[in-house]
C-alpha cells in the first residue's frame, strides 16, 4: 500500500533557515505517529511542510499522493493542522467561525454543528466573540474547526496544550475515532505520557533530520539526545505498527 | 470561485459590522481630513469651493489605505493567513471577495462624505448620474488595485509605509479620472466626463483581472 | 522551489572561498564594450558641446537636449527589460530573469532621476521655471516613485524564490502603470495648455544638431549595456552567496543533528 | 547663471552620477568576488 506521507532527504526552510535538513518519513494510513523531539528540532515545521504550507526546496516529498515540489494547493484542503495559532477570527462568533472554516472546506453545516457538539461548544458558548473566550475555549474551537473540515489526514502541533483534563480526554478520543475510521494523525507533543498512550509509532526528529523510529514504547524518550539512534535510512522504515 | 468570493466578502463585511472599526475610527478620519482642508484652504476666497472635487477624493484615497490595511490587518491575525491557505479557497475568490468588501465599505464611506462635502462645503450638485458612475468606477478600481497591492504588503513588517509608496502612484490615474469627472459633472457639461469614466472603468477591469491571477502566488508568500 | 541548488550536495570544506582567477565583474567582453562606450561618450560630448551651433530658439540650452534624450531612452529600456524579465519570471520561474530585471530596474531607476535633474535644468532657461505641470515630467515623476517601489519590494528580505515571485508580480504592472499614468496626465494637461519638450524642439532641427542628439543615443545604449553586464552579475553573486550560505546552514544543521545537540534555535 | 551654467549643471550631475553608481557597482562586484569560488563567476 502506498504511504500517506512519504519523505526522502525533504528540506524545507523558514526564512533562510533550513529548519528541515534532510528527512527521511513514512506514515501508513490509519497510522497515529508521536513526532517528538527538543525544541527547535524542526517538527513545527515538519507538519507546516506536511500541510502544504512550507515549500520542500529539495528531495521528495509526496502527502495524500500529491507531489508537494509540483503542487501544494490540491493538498491544503485534505489535511486539518492544529498549530499554536488559532487560526480563528477574534471579532466573530465561535459558531461563525466554525461555520466559515467549514464551508470553506466544503464541508456540510452539519459537520461544523457536530464538531461544535463534540467540543461541547454547542448552546450558550457558540455565540460568544471569540476574543472574549478563555484560552482553553480558544483551543476547543480551534479543534472544533479542524474536525468539522473533515480532514484525510490530521496534523496536531501540541494539542494537549492549554487543555484540562476533560478536554484532553475528548481530543484523544476524537483523534481514535478519526484513526478508526481512515484518516492518518501525526502529532508533535511534549506530553510524552499521554501521547504515547495514544500513538503507535514514535519518530524522533533532532536538528532537522529524524534521529528515530520505532513503537512507542520502545524508544528510550527522555533519555540524552546523544543516545538517540543516527538518522538512517533503515531506521527510519522499520516497525509501522498499526493501530486498531 | 464565485461562492468562496461571497463567503470571503460575508465574512469580512460581517467582521466590520461586529468590531465598528470602518464606522468609529475611518469614517471619523475621512470627516477630519475633509475639516483639516477646510483650515488649510480659506473656506471664503473660493479656493475651497472650486478644490471640492479634489479634495473629496483625495479624502477617499487616504481613507481607502486604512481600509486596505484593516482589510489584511484582520487576516494577520493569529495565523488566519495559514488557515485562508489551507482553507481550500480559490485565491481568486479570495481576492474578489475581499475586493468586494473593500469596494463596499468604501462606497458607505463616499456615501457619507459626499453628504459632509454638500453640507461643510455647501457644495451644489448636477450631473448625479455622471458622479455615480464615477464613484462606482473609481471605487472598483481602488479596491481592486489596493487588494493586490495590500497583499504585497501585507505581514511584512514595513507594510505601514510599504502599502502607500506602492500604492499611491498607482492610483493617480484614478485620482485624475474620477477628479475631472467629478468636474465636469459640477460644471454642467457631463459630455467631458464620460471618457474619464471609461479610463476608470478600463483600469478597474483591467486591475480586477490580474488581480485575480496574482493573487494566489502572493498570498502563498508569509 | 526554484533557486536553490541541489541542497543536498554539501560544500563543506570551501566555507570561506578564497577567489582564484582574476577579481571583479569584468570579462573580455565587457571591456571591449566599455572601451567602445567611452570612446563614444567622448565624441558624443564634442558633438555635442563643442562642434554642433546653438538653437536659434533656445540657444545653447539646446545642449542639454543631447543628454537628457539618451538618458530618457535608457530609463524607458531599463523599464522595458524589467517587465520582460518579470514577465519570464513569472512564466519560466527564471532565476537568470529575475535577476535581469533587478539590475535593469536600479539603471533604470538612477538613469530616471537624472532625467529628472537634467529636466529641470533644461526648463529653467527655457521656460523660466525649474517645474512646469507638463505630462511627460509628471509622468516621469510618477516612473521614479513606481521604480522606488518595485525596488523597496526587492529589499524585503526573504527567501529567494518568494523574493523574485512578489518583485515579479510588481514589475509586471510597472510598464502598464507607466502608460496608464502617463496616458492619463496627458489627456488631463491637454485640457488645459499644450507645452510638451517637442512641440518647443520641433522647428528647423539643424542636421549637426540632428546628428549630436542620433549619435549620442546609440551610445547611451552601449554604456546602459556596459553597467547592466556589472549589475548583472553584481546581483548573481550575491544570490549566488546566498544559496552558499544557505547550503552552509544545511550542513551545518546536520552536523548538529549528528552529534545529538540539538540548541534552541528558531523554529 | 547664463545658459552654458544650465548645460555645465545637467551634463556635470549626470557625469558625477553615472561615475559614482558605475564606480560603486565595480568596487562591490571586486569585493563580493573574492567571496566566491572562480566556478560562480563563470564569466572569467
Amino acid at each position: 500500500m502506498e504511504p500517506v506521507v512519504h519523505l526522502r532527504s525533504a528540506v524545507s526552510l523558514l526564512g533562510r533557515f533550513p529548519a528541515l535538513a534532510g528527512v527521511d518519513l513514512d506514515v501508513m494510513a490509519g497510522e497515529i505517529v508521536l513526532l517528538q523531539g527538543p525544541n527547535g528540532a524542526g517538527k513545527t515545521t515538519l507538519l507546516r511542510t506536511l500541510a502544504g504550507l512550507v515549500p520542500v526546496v529539495s528531495g521528495t516529498a509526496v502527502v495524500l499522493g500529491v507531489d508537494l515540489c509540483r503542487d501544494r494547493r490540491s493538498l491544503r484542503p485534505r489535511v486539518g493542522l492544529l498549530g499554536h495559532a488559532t487560526m480563528l477570527y477574534d471579532e466573530l462568533t465561535v459558531a461563525d467561525n466554525v461555520r466559515f472554516w467549514a464551508r470553506a472546506a466544503r464541508s456540510s453545516r452539519a459537520d461544523a454543528e457536530a464538531a461544535m457538539g463534540a467540543l461541547g461548544l454547542d448552546g450558550r458558548l457558540q455565540d460568544v466573540v471569540v476574543a472574549k473566550l478563555s484560552t482553553g475555549q480558544r483551543r476547543r474551537a480551534s479543534i472544533a474547526v479542524m474536525v468539522a473540515r473533515r480532514p484525510e489526514l490530521w496534523l496536531l502541533d501540541e494539542p494537549h496544550a492549554g487543555l484540562d483534563g476533560e478536554a484532553r480526554d475528548v481530543v484523544d478520543g476524537l483523534v481514535r475515532h478519526a484513526a478508526s475510521s481512515g484518516a492518518t494523525v501525526v502529532v508533535a507533543s511534549h506530553e510524552l505520557d499521554r501521547a504515547r498512550h495514544l500513538a503507535g509509532r514514535t519518530v524522533t526528529i533532532v536538528g532537522g533530520v529524524i534521529a528515530g523510529s520505532g513503537a512507542a514504547p520502545d524508544v528510550a524518550v527522555a533519555a540524552e539526545p546523544s543516545t538517540l539512534p543516527m538518522a538512517d535510512e533503515s531506521t527510519a522504515k522499520t516497525e509501522v505498527h498499526h493501530v486498531p | 470561485m464565485f461562492r468562496d468570493a461571497l463567503l470571503v466578502a460575508g465574512k469580512d463585511l460581517r467582521i466590520e459590522l461586529r468590531s465598528r472599526i470602518g464606522i468609529n475610527q475611518i469614517l471619523p478620519f475621512a470627516l477630519l481630513v475633509l475639516l483639516l482642508f477646510a483650515f488649510a484652504l480659506d473656506p471664503d476666497s473660493g479656493v475651497l469651493d472650486r478644490a471640492t472635487p479634489g479634495l473629496f477624493w483625495l479624502a477617499v484615497l487616504f481613507s481607502a489605505l486604512l481600509a486596505i490595511q484593516r482589510a489584511f490587518a484582520i487576516e494577520a491575525a493569529d495565523g488566519n493567513r495559514d488557515g485562508l491557505r489551507l482553507s481550500g479557497l480559490d485565491p481568486a475568490g479570495i481576492y474578489l471577495g475581499k475586493m468586494a468588501a473593500i469596494f463596499t465599505q468604501l462606497a458607505v464611506l463616499e456615501l457619507v462624505l459626499g453628504v459632509g462635502v454638500l453640507v461643510l462645503y455647501s457644495a451644489h450638485v448636477t450631473g448625479w448620474v455622471l458622479m455615480i458612475a464615477t464613484c462606482v468606477a473609481a471605487t472598483a478600481g481602488i479596491a481592486a488595485a489596493g487588494t493586490l497591492y495590500g497583499v504585497v504588503a501585507a505581514g511584512l513588517r514595513v507594510r505601514e509605509t510599504l502599502l502607500p509608496l506602492l500604492l499611491l502612484p498607482v492610483l493617480s490615474p484614478v485620482l485624475i479620472g474620477s477628479v475631472r469627472a467629478f468636474e465636469a459633472a459640477r460644471n454642467g457639461n457631463p459630455g467631458e466626463g464620460w471618457p474619464w469614466v471609461g479610463l476608470l472603468t478600463v483600469f478597474a477591469v483591467a486591475y480586477t483581472i490580474f488581480g485575480a491571477f496574482g493573487f494566489g502566488p502572493l498570498l502563498e508568500e508569509s | 522551489m526554484t533557486s536553490v541548488p541541489t541542497a543536498t550536495a554539501p560544500s563543506a570544506p570551501d566555507t570561506a572561498p578564497t577567489a582564484t582567477g582574476r577579481i571583479g565583474t569584468g570579462s573580455r567582453g565587457t571591456r571591449i564594450l566599455g572601451l567602445v562606450a567611452l570612446v563614444g561618450i567622448a565624441v558624443a560630448t564634442y558633438l555635442a558641446l563643442v562642434s554642433s551651433p546653438p538653437d536659434e530658439n533656445m540657444g545653447d540650452s539646446v545642449r542639454i537636449i543631447y543628454i537628457h534624450v539618451p538618458i530618457v531612452v535608457v530609463a524607458y529600456v531599463g523599464c522595458l527589460i524589467t517587465t520582460l524579465g518579470s514577465v519570464m519570471v513569472l512564466w519560466k520561474k527564471s532565476v537568470w530573469w529575475d535577476v535581469t530585471a533587478a539590475a535593469s530596474a536600479e539603471i533604470a531607476m538612477v538613469t530616471t532621476a537624472l532625467t529628472l535633474v537634467i529636466g529641470m535644468a533644461w526648463a529653467r532657461p527655457t521656460w523660466g521655471v525649474w517645474w512646469v505641470w507638463d505630462a511627460r515630467l509628471t509622468s516621469t515623476a510618477m516612473l521614479l516613485l513606481l521604480l522606488l517601489g518595485y525596488l523597496a519590494v526587492r529589499r524585503i528580505p526573504a527567501e529567494t524564490s518568494t523574493r523574485s515571485r512578489r518583485a515579479a508580480i510588481v514589475g509586471v504592472l510597472l510598464l502598464p502603470n507607466v502608460i496608464v499614468v502617463n496616458r492619463s496626465v496627458t489627456w488631463w494637461r491637454s485640457l488645459h495648455q499644450d507645452t510638451t519638450i517637442l512641440n518647443t524642439l520641433q522647428p528647423k532641427i539643424h542636421d549637426q544638431m540632428a546628428f549630436a542628439l542620433y549619435f549620442a543615443i546609440p551610445v547611451a545604449l552601449v554604456m546602459f549595456a556596459w553597467l547592466l553586464v556589472h549589475r548583472w552579475r553584481l546581483a548573481w553573486m550575491e544570490q549566488q552567496l546566498e544559496d552558499r550560505e544557505l547550503d552552509q546552514a544545511i550542513s551545518d544543521r546536520r552536523a548538529e543533528a549528528a552529534s545529538g545537540r540539538a540548541e534552541d534555535g528558531p523554529r | 547663471m547664463n545658459d552654458w551654467g544650465y548645460v555645465a549643471l545637467a551634463w556635470g550631475v549626470t557625469a558625477a552620477v553615472l561615475v559614482a553608481y558605475a564606480l560603486w557597482v565595480i568596487l562591490r562586484g571586486r569585493a563580493m568576488s573574492r567571496r566566491l569560488p572562480p566556478e560562480d563567476r563563470r564569466w572569467m
